[in-house]
């Protein structure tokens, strides 16, 4: 495998990063600027996190891509960054005198040679198979051979293999599950197989495997971020099984200009637009009983600017959003809340949804209004569920392989989680971003160049010399 | 005779959804220099970059523009790609019929296509005349300054002394610490502020690589980035001294004030001395003798605390929310109830925010296990009567009205920006906001730069903030001061103002009108001078010059009167 | 087909109102090859669970019921929804507090209980012992169209973790019930709203109001019928309607009388889902 | 109710006497409450009550002794859709209860069966007869 580290000089000083949302981003390029080589390892084919999925963002409603792209491109063509996308570490080991870091890394079959793919989008156009898109949140679909969207980097496809044709009859004829030989007595040959037919570098790969590299490091940087939780935990709000029901990232993809109803505002059962939507706060938050005890804080924010650009999508139509607290705590916050409070005209009501139901083509919204004294029964056309923030699977993984510390949530914890929040109980680790508690985008990147800082101290004190 | 290339990008719909895309690379394909033009759907993306390079290999051009963006997302990005293929990086220019075209004017979608080729061809027009550039390279000093001495700056200066860079530490205040060391304990340290400050406060005092300057404040800031030379007046025994250090960067980490009591009139501020607010009550807290109240040394046994005394109010008050006053009332109503078994604690809110790491849980254990009261809804009024203090109240969730008698009452008043920061983000060269808070270069992705190059933000200087973000945005302010340091020679834009020495009759209005500082009359003869690490390239010296001796590199009359005449 | 035997407490109000639940429930066990042998001596479970911490004495007719349960040997099944919800709840609470425990066996003379009794509803049964599979294989008369609406609700689901029958919020096992006979679950969104329980005593206009949001939500669904487990919910669900004209109420039946018409045990005339039913 | 008339609730700290009764039948903890409102949004006997649900929870926190009088806790079902949703895992109608218990307990509203409507007690199933009288009769 070629993920273009060749060259690449083992002498260098360098720090891993884990993690390629705006918090790791952050961090590889404050390093890799600083003159340390960086190697920035992402789970996803591409870089770039959650916040490639939003759409616009509070308070400055600045569209998100177009905020972002600048900083991933330059991440793509930096010279001190190894990107290493679609792969996993498998391990990590710290050296005999404590220093450094044995990592070991896996980067996963996409069955594209990525050397010689150009990107130039023929396989995933011919591709004949779509399925649901984990990126677009369950709202669009993609290929089964995929980039997560036009503007990605690296810009290489990857082949789903689990729902690939090709792949799947591939291996039923090795497995022997179908027939070596046709009746006609010709060997089996795998069906489909259209985006290699139409590869003009002839990139794809059918005999791809895992590859494995290890490599050392100075540092590192845990950077791992979010999921949010499944609304299918909420079977009161019909999570799972009401297709107008969505998470507040699905909301994201349908307002977003790059997404898969192109920035309109359609809801998913019939393709109309919702005259009348409802956005419930604290769905698994502040709940110690079912969910997560902890509140998401970024959710309150997020909400507020939806209901917003639902408003501004949707003329005429109804946003109403039920809360417990409206936690608006940052610069511009409170102010963004009163202009969608009374220049915009979204509906607050102080109280949490009971349930959630369909009824005659609409969806019947059972909340209380505590500070009106009644309970409310909204009609809706959608309604959005502002899922709780919690870490994700690989982070537990990672604290157990570098014995760290994680709270009740499952989020890593810093050395002294208010004097020494980028910190962790291991020399050299570090955390940046949400995979330590939900925080917003100025504060992830905030950790994250504080991370490269404490990164560049290290290797500094290390005596490593930086490259200029 | 130049060979230009046109690119123009869909970016997505956000161009092609309301322009005529085709239309755009049509009328530039026309122009009699441009000897390739083409559209694609993401420029930006590395396919987008490749057909850039590809372009300039299969039709030797020799300048690029790309109609995309506004040239601050994307103008870095398409530089560096001509730059790969031999092209100077200044002779490609971007075009923003995103922006100026097609964001605002969605319902006009011909008279934007019009709108959009106009600006394409006003830009190769200039572009055909771009000179190629080399970047000015200058030298940088690699020491800091810090201004102020608490959470967050202590935190830079220790980051940055510990990379082995010198720091200059400039504190107000006769000693370290700030706002903090008033505090009786954080939310999870059981400690005093003192105490939790003890580590950094003695390691900064050690640290060979950082000069402390206590009562101190910072007068004046010349130079620029990597070159600053910043004036420093100290207040001593026998006078004022001044010092001027030579630095590369500064770090403003000046942080917040208390909201004067007498402010909140209408919960009794001022009026009563048993009405405080947080910060006293903090000091109380840590009493030797315990919790007393003011008025007569007694305990009290009902403590009120207030709530958004004078946030989130644009009439009364401050128009943000303050962000900490949730957790240090709770925290504080937490420690009363210990100190204070058989007391009262409520608390009046409209909303609790606790949104950060353990926060939640921590108010709710305020409620479940130390029995504070949290009542929703305003404070109408405080006040003193005949020395009983007597508030009014309501509690929205049940409905009623409250009229309570507390033994004291503690108002959570906003946090204010330092005082005397205004006139120091005018020696700074930096801009505050309308609440008097510093202004960061963008609210999301640079929270801890400023628009002035080599001048960070931590802290509350720039907002109110708790400890974990203050000491984040300290790490963080001194993460970019390592960047910034880790380079050999500085580079700047070459696109600055250049003064023509014979023409110059050196009458100063350049010199006068300039926003940033660049010029100067030069020490040799009558003739304005240029500091091209200063120049923003405004125009503002060209347009004032009587004599036409001044302007921009890249953008001379020649080319903007090109650009005008083509749009007109 | 080998036959399994259970225990089987009917409880008051199958005795008394609910005379048809119980022998559509006896038959579709014979056919089923499940044998339900009624304990020998029983009382009223108290009909309520109590909740407060001075139960002890409030469950010490429950407490008799799962006495008798453990003597009897083997596993102990209810039909009524709110018999199995206090006699589970009891169990649950008795094996979790051993205090309550002891102090509750001084009290009972037939005692002690030890605890450890599990006691079921015969959905379990069908569910778990047999499985959705030997249902259908034992259907003669498939009810092809029929389109019912299953209404669970409060006994049967709530608490969900202590219950543990089925998942609170989006439960299955009556619409898996009425697919295995050939039927048609309907969308239902009240199928787990109270119809309000034995307010039927006290706030008979309240529990009316509760009651007829089910109806309507049921026929909203287009349900020919409504499918239940609980007596009282029958009952309410019926007063509820007793004004409207008999052609147009919508019919309540039991989970079982599925079983005995689908085996043939039963007559099909004899099903109210067909008779009078809207489209 | 007429609670606003009542300008001066309990807020001492010292919790009432009544009110830890509450505490100690119900085996709950109010404080821990944080008044999202969900049990009212989700009670299908709301409409027929004088107080919402959450309100009950609010009064016995503020120390509110008018919650004793209210007809809320006579009007609950337990059907247990408030516990099953609350988010702090709050058995209200272990609340309920304990209102009821110390309601009768006073000498206020206490169920006999000759108070049940006639047509009632005779047709409706033991079940619910047996129910109301546990529930109400104290």
């Amino acid at each position: 495998m070629d993920c273009g580290g060749a060259g690449m000089s083992e002498a260098r000083p360098s720090a891993l990063v884990i993690g390629a949302g705006i918090a790791g981003i952050q961090a590889a390029l404050d390093i890799a600027n600083s003159g340390y080589r960086a190697v920035l390892v992402e789970s996803e084919p591409s870089i770039g996190g959650h916040m490639a999925q939003l759409s616009e963002t509070f308070p400055t409603l600045d569209c998100s891509q177009c905020i972002l792209t600048p900083r991933t491109v330059e991440v793509g063509h930096h010279a001190n960054i190894d990107l290493r996308t679609y792969s996993l570490v498998e391990d990590i080991r710290r050296s005999k005198d404590g220093s450094a870091f044995q990592v070991r890394i896996r980067r996963k079959a996409a069955y594209v040679d990525w050397s010689k793919c150009t990107g130039c989008g023929a396989c995933q156009e011919k591709c004949p198979f779509k399925v649901e898109s984990d990126f677009e949140r369950g709202v669009g679909v993609r290929k089964v051979i995929y980039t997560l969207s036009p503007q990605a980097v690296p810009n290489k496809p990857v082949i789903d293999a689990e729902h690939c044709r090709y792949l799947i009859s591939k291996h039923e004829i090795e497995s022997g599950t179908v027939a070596a030989l046709t009746k006609s007595g010709k060997p089996a040959e795998p069906k489909c197989g259209a985006c290699a037919k139409f590869c003009p570098t002839e990139a794809i790969d059918w005999d791809q495997k895992d590859t494995y590299e290890e490599l050392e490091v100075g540092a590192i940087v845990l950077a791992t971020g979010f999921d949010l939780m499944s609304p299918a935990q909420l079977g009161e709000y019909g999570g799972g099984q009401l297709p107008d029901v969505v998470d507040g990232l699905a909301f994201e993809r349908l307002l977003a200009a790059s997404g898969p109803t192109a920035g309109r505002v359609l809801r998913p059962s019939d393709g109309q637009e919702p005259r009348n939507v409802v956005f419930i706060q604290c769905c698994g938050s502040r709940d110690p009983a079912r969910g997560q005890p902890h509140c998401s804080k970024i959710c309150c924010m997020y909400t507020a600017k939806q209901a917003i650009l639902y408003k501004h999508h949707v003329h005429g139509g109804e946003a109403t959003v039920f809360y417990i607290d409206v936690r608006a705590a940052g610069k511009g916050y409170e102010e963004f809340l009163q202009r969608a409070q009374v220049q915009e005209q979204v509906n607050y009501i102080r109280g949490k949804v009971s349930r959630v139901y369909a009824e005659n083509g609409h969806l019947v919204v059972k909340g209380a209004d505590t500070l009106g004294h009644r309970s409310v029964d909204v009609i809706a056309d959608m309604v959005v569920l502002a899922m709780a923030v919690q870490p994700r699977p690989e982070t537990r993984r990672l604290a157990e392989m570098l014995d760290l510390a994680i709270d009740d949530s499952g989020f890593l914890c810093g050395l002294d989680e208010e004097l020494a929040p980028i910190e962790t109980l291991q020399s050299g680790v570090f955390l940046a971003g949400t995979v330590q508690g939900p925080r917003d985008i100025p504060e992830s990147v905030a950790q994250g160049s504080a991370a490269a800082g404490k990164v560049i101290q290290r290797l500094r004190q290390q005596g490593g010399e930086a490259a200029a | 005779m130049s060979r230009v290339g046109v690119f123009v990008c869909h970016c997505g719909n956000n161009i092609a959804g309301t322009l005529n895309v085709e239309q755009v690379v049509r009328a530039a394909g026309a122009h009699p220099e441009v000897s390739f033009a083409a559209d694609y759907r993401y420029m930006c993306s590395d396919p987008g970059q490749e057909l850039i390079r590809t372009a300039i290999r299969e039709h030797q051009l020799d300048a690029v523009v790309v109609a995309a963006c506004s040239p601050a997302m994307h103008e870095a990005t398409f530089r560096k790609a001509c730059a790969a293929e031999g092209v100077n990086a200044y002779r490609c220019e971007s075009a923003n019929i995103r922006e100026q075209a097609s964001w605002v004017h969605q319902k006009q979608p011909e008279a934007a296509t019009d709108k959009a080729s106009d600006i394409v061809l006003s830009v190769v027009e200039k572009v055909r005349r771009n000179a190629s550039l080399a970047p000015i390279r200058l030298p940088l000093t690699r020491r800091s300054l810090v201004i102020g001495g608490g959470i967050s700056g202590l935190t830079a200066a220790l980051d940055l002394a510990d990379a082995g860079y010198p720091v200059i530490l400039v504190e107000r205040s006769p000693a370290l610490g700030g706002k903090m060391r008033q505090f009786s304990r954080s939310y999870l340290n059981l400690a005093d502020g003192e105490q939790l400050l003890q580590d950094r406060l003695s390691r900064v005092s050690e640290h060979v690589q950082i000069q402390v300057l206590p009562s101190a404040e910072v007068r004046q800031l010349s130079g620029y980035v990597g070159n600053f030379e910043a004036r420093v007046a100290r207040q001593e025994p026998e006078g004022e001294v001044e010092f001027t250090f030579e630095v590369g960067a500064v770090i403003v980490a000046t942080g917040w004030d208390p909201y004067p009591l007498e402010r909140v009139p209408w919960l009794g501020g001022g009026s009563h001395p048993d009405i405080v607010d947080t910060l006293t009550f903090e000091r109380m807290l840590l009493q030797p003798e315990g919790l007393r109240r003011p008025s007569d040394g007694r305990v009290p046994q009902q403590v009120v605390f207030v709530q958004c005394a004078g946030s989130r109010d644009p009439e009364r008050g401050v128009p943000y929310c303050s962000k900490v006053c949730c957790m240090v009332v709770a925290k504080q109503a937490r420690a009363y109830r210990q100190q204070v078994p058989q007391g009262s604690a409520c608390v009046f809110y409209t909303d609790i925010r606790s949104g950060g790491k353990g926060y939640e849980e921590y108010v709710q254990q305020a409620a479940e296990q130390y029995g504070v009261l949290y009542l929703r809804g305003e404070v109408g009024r405080v006040e003193a009567v005949d020395g009983q203090i007597r508030l009014q109240g309501e509690d929205t969730l049940s409905g009623l009205q409250l009229e309570l008698t507390p033994d004291l009452v503690v108002l959570a008043t906003p946090l204010l920006p330092a005082a005397g920061v205004q006139e120091l983000a005018q020696v700074l060269r930096i801009s505050a906001d309308s609440n008097g808070f510093l202004s960061e270069a963008h609210p999301k992705l640079r929270p801890v730069e400023t628009l002035t190059a080599g001048v960070f933000l931590a802290g509350c200087s720039q907002g109110p903030k708790d400890i974990p973000e203050s000491v984040a945005q300290g790490g963080a302010a001194a993460a970019k001061v390592m960047q910034l340091f880790s380079q050999e020679m500085l580079l700047q834009s070459p696109t600055v103002a250049v003064v023509d020495a014979e023409i110059c009759s050196g009458c100063g209005a350049c010199i006068e009108t300039c926003p940033y500082g660049a010029r100067s009359l030069s020490r040799v003869r009558p003739v304005a001078v240029v500091n091209p690490a200063l120049c923003q390239a405004c125009g503002a010296c060209a347009v004032i010059c009587p004599n036409k001796a001044t302007e921009v590199v890249n953008w001379d009359a020649g080319q903007i009167l090109a650009m005008v005449g083509e749009v007109s | 087909m080998a036959s399994r035997t259970y225990a089987y407490f009917p409880g008051c109000t199958l005795r008394s109102h609910a005379h048809e639940y119980e022998r559509q429930a006896l038959a579709a066990g014979q056919a089923l090859g499940i044998d339900l042998v009624e304990l020998p001596e029983w009382n009223c479970c108290g009909a309520t669970f109590p909740l407060n911490a001075e139960n002890v004495m409030d469950l010490i007719a429950p407490a008799r019921v799962l006495i008798a349960g453990g003597k009897a040997g083997g596993d102990l099944v209810t039909l009524c929804a709110v018999c199995f919800h206090v006699l589970r709840r009891t169990a649950n609470f008795l094996q979790t507090h051993p205090f309550a425990l002891e102090r509750l066996n001084a009290f009972v003379e037939e005692g002690p209980y030890d605890g450890q009794l599990r006691p079921r509803h015969l959905l379990e049964v069908v569910r778990d012992d047999l499985g959705w599979a030997e249902i259908r294989q034992r259907v003669t008369q498939p009810q092809a169209g029929v389109r019912l609406a299953a209404y669970y609700g409060c006994m049967l689901l709530r608490p969900g973790p202590e219950i543990g029958l089925d998942d609170p919020e989006q439960p299955s096992v009556l619409e898996n019930l009425i697919e295995a006979v050939g039927a048609q679950a309907t969308s239902f969104s009240h199928s787990s709203e109270c119809c309000g329980s034995y307010l039927a005593a006290t706030q008979p206009g309240a529990v009316e109001r509760a009651s007829l949001r089910v109806v309507e939500a049921a026929r909203a669904g287009g349900a020919a019928a409504v499918i239940t487990a609980c007596p009282l919910c029958k009952y309410n669900l019926e007063q509820a309607q007793r004004e409207q004209p008999e052609e147009s109420r919508l019919p309540v039946a039991y989970f079982t009388q599925l079983l005995t018409i689908a085996f043939g045990v039963d007559a099909p005339e004899s099903a109210p889902w067909i008779v009078g039913a809207p489209a | 109710m007429d609670d606003s008339a009542v300008r001066a609730p309990d807020l001492s700290g010292r919790q009432a006497a009544w009110v830890r009764e509450i505490e100690t039948l119900s085996e709950q903890t109010l404080l821990a409450c944080y008044q999202c409102g969900r049990c009212s949004a989700g009670c299908p006997m709301v409409d027929e009550m004088d107080l919402l649900p959450n309100q009950v929870i609010r009064l016995v926190q503020l120390g509110m002794k008018s919650v004793l009088d209210s007809q809320a806790a006579w009007v609950c079902a337990a059907c247990l859709t408030c516990h099953a949703r609350c988010p702090k895992g709050i058995d209200l109608p272990r609340v309920m209860e304990a209102i009821r218990i110390l309601a009768v307990r006073a000498g206020g509203a206490r169920l006999l069966a000759g108070d049940m409507p006639a047509q009632e007690l005779a047709e409706a199933p033991p079940m619910a007869v047996i129910g109301a009288l546990r529930k109400a009769g104290g």
